[in-house]
């Protein structure tokens, strides 16, 4: 997994590239938690389009970073999701709680 | 009627989950499946040999056993681990169920299972290990 | 140091080269190889394994096994069959001979593996089989 | 494996795509054999820049069919070879036998 961040006020984009899955996870939770350790951070954008793969231990690295934020009062979105993840997503029912960006 | 098997062992590592979908995915190709049936299975075979490396051994030392075998225009996947097993099959399978949510588990393993294949059967004995069964049939229109 | 390994059986019809060589590329990219390394291993691998299917069982049905082991930056394959082995291994060895010019075999599969991978080993016994033996290491540069 | 040929005179350009190993070759040479069975056809370009992977069972193949057209006094070129491929061929010092176009 690779993944690039850009910082806008309150607001974090976070670019992720590669294969989502329980072995990438645990880097792709320590680097989401770093971009987000500023407590003035509201609002965490994840774009997917350049994930190649996901299974469902990327619902567990998304629905934790989401309980960060939404602790704060922040939120996260979810950009580009290709078509295979969205079925993912979906079935998860993590729309009622994360938006689309 | 096509037949084909292929029978792959393999250490329980984190990096093998990629290896295994890959494998699985491989062998799959042979019926010419679509780009989404493709990642069905991909993905179901990627939760079931998840769980076997996280449940079935806990990160310990052990082997996990991917068969695979396609019969006319079906596929069956068979994910087999010797590890803890599962109490009560039954629970372990409902949406959002986890026996480790402080490892940010979904418990929706189970749950992607059985929206992306046919069939999945679980056969598990406590102490013994744990086999899942992933079946998926290819529509006609679809080879 | 990274150690890994995996055991692959398969049925020993052609359409499994194309499978076997995509599993052994799998494994094998654990290493951070480079392409070139990569298709190397793709290449050797599919030599041997078409020579089981083809030399080994002749068409028959029979199993085909690829085992992998990784141990720091060195990789090793062992391809077997069960099939009819081979009289004269030195002989077999050489470039250009082939048992099977009839069927436009170039009699090159052997010197392909020994010029794609480091060590090529072949222990064969008449009527029992014949396990092919390839290795390759990375060299620091290219991880 | 796919094969895509144009013909021109006495000259035959076949354009392989795909994997040409053991699995592929029997396919390959049908088509190769039916394309200059055609006595008049002197010459077989086989343009390799698609063929993704190919093993010692494709020298075999190319060999065949280099036979059949220089017993009537004709040639076989190839075209586009990739570089792992033509590692092979440089092995097999076939390129003292085929020419490359
Ligand atoms: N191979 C296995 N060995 C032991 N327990 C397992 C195995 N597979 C699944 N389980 C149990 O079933 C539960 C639900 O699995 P799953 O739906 O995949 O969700 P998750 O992996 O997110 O926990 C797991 O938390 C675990 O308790
Ligand atoms: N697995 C095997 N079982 C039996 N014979 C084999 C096996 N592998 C190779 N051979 C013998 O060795 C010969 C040379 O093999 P190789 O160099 O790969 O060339 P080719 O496959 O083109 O004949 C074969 O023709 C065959 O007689």
């Amino acid at each position: 997994m690779q993944i690039n961040a850009t910082r806008k006020g309150q607001r974090i984009k976070a670019m992720l590239a590669g294969e989502l899955d329980h072995h990438s996870a645990q880097y792709v939770r320590e680097v989401l938690d770093s971009l987000i350790a500023d407590p003035q951070i509201r609002e965490l954008v994840l774009d997917m389009s350049n994930v190649e793969f996901m299974d469902s231990s990327g619902l567990g690295v998304i629905l934790g970073r989401y309980r960060t934020l939404s602790a704060r009062g922040g939120r996260l979105l979810l950009a580009g999701v290709p078509a295979p993840i969205d079925r993912i997503f979906r079935i998860s029912g993590i729309y009622a709680l994360v938006e689309r960006a | 009627m096509f037949k084909n098997q292929m029978h792959l062992q393999f250490s329980s590592l984190s990096q093998n989950e990629a290896f295994a979908r890959s494998v699985a995915g491989a062998f799959f190709s042979q019926l010419n499946p679509t780009l989404e049936q493709l990642t069905d299975v991909r993905t179901a075979v990627s939760e079931a040999v998840t769980n076997a490396i996280i449940h079935g051994y806990r990160n310990r030392e052990g082997l996990v056993t991917l068969e695979g075998y396609i019969n006319g225009s079906s596929a069956k996947f068979i994910i087999r681990d010797y590890g803890i097993g599962i109490e009560d099959v039954a629970l372990a399978r409902q949406p959002f169920y986890t026996s480790h949510p402080e490892l940010e588990r979904s418990g929706m393993g189970f749950t992607v299972m059985e929206t992306f294949m046919d069939e999945v059967e679980v056969e598990s004995s406590p102490g013994k290990g744990t086999a899942v069964t992933l079946e998926k049939t290819l529509r006609r229109e679809a080879q």
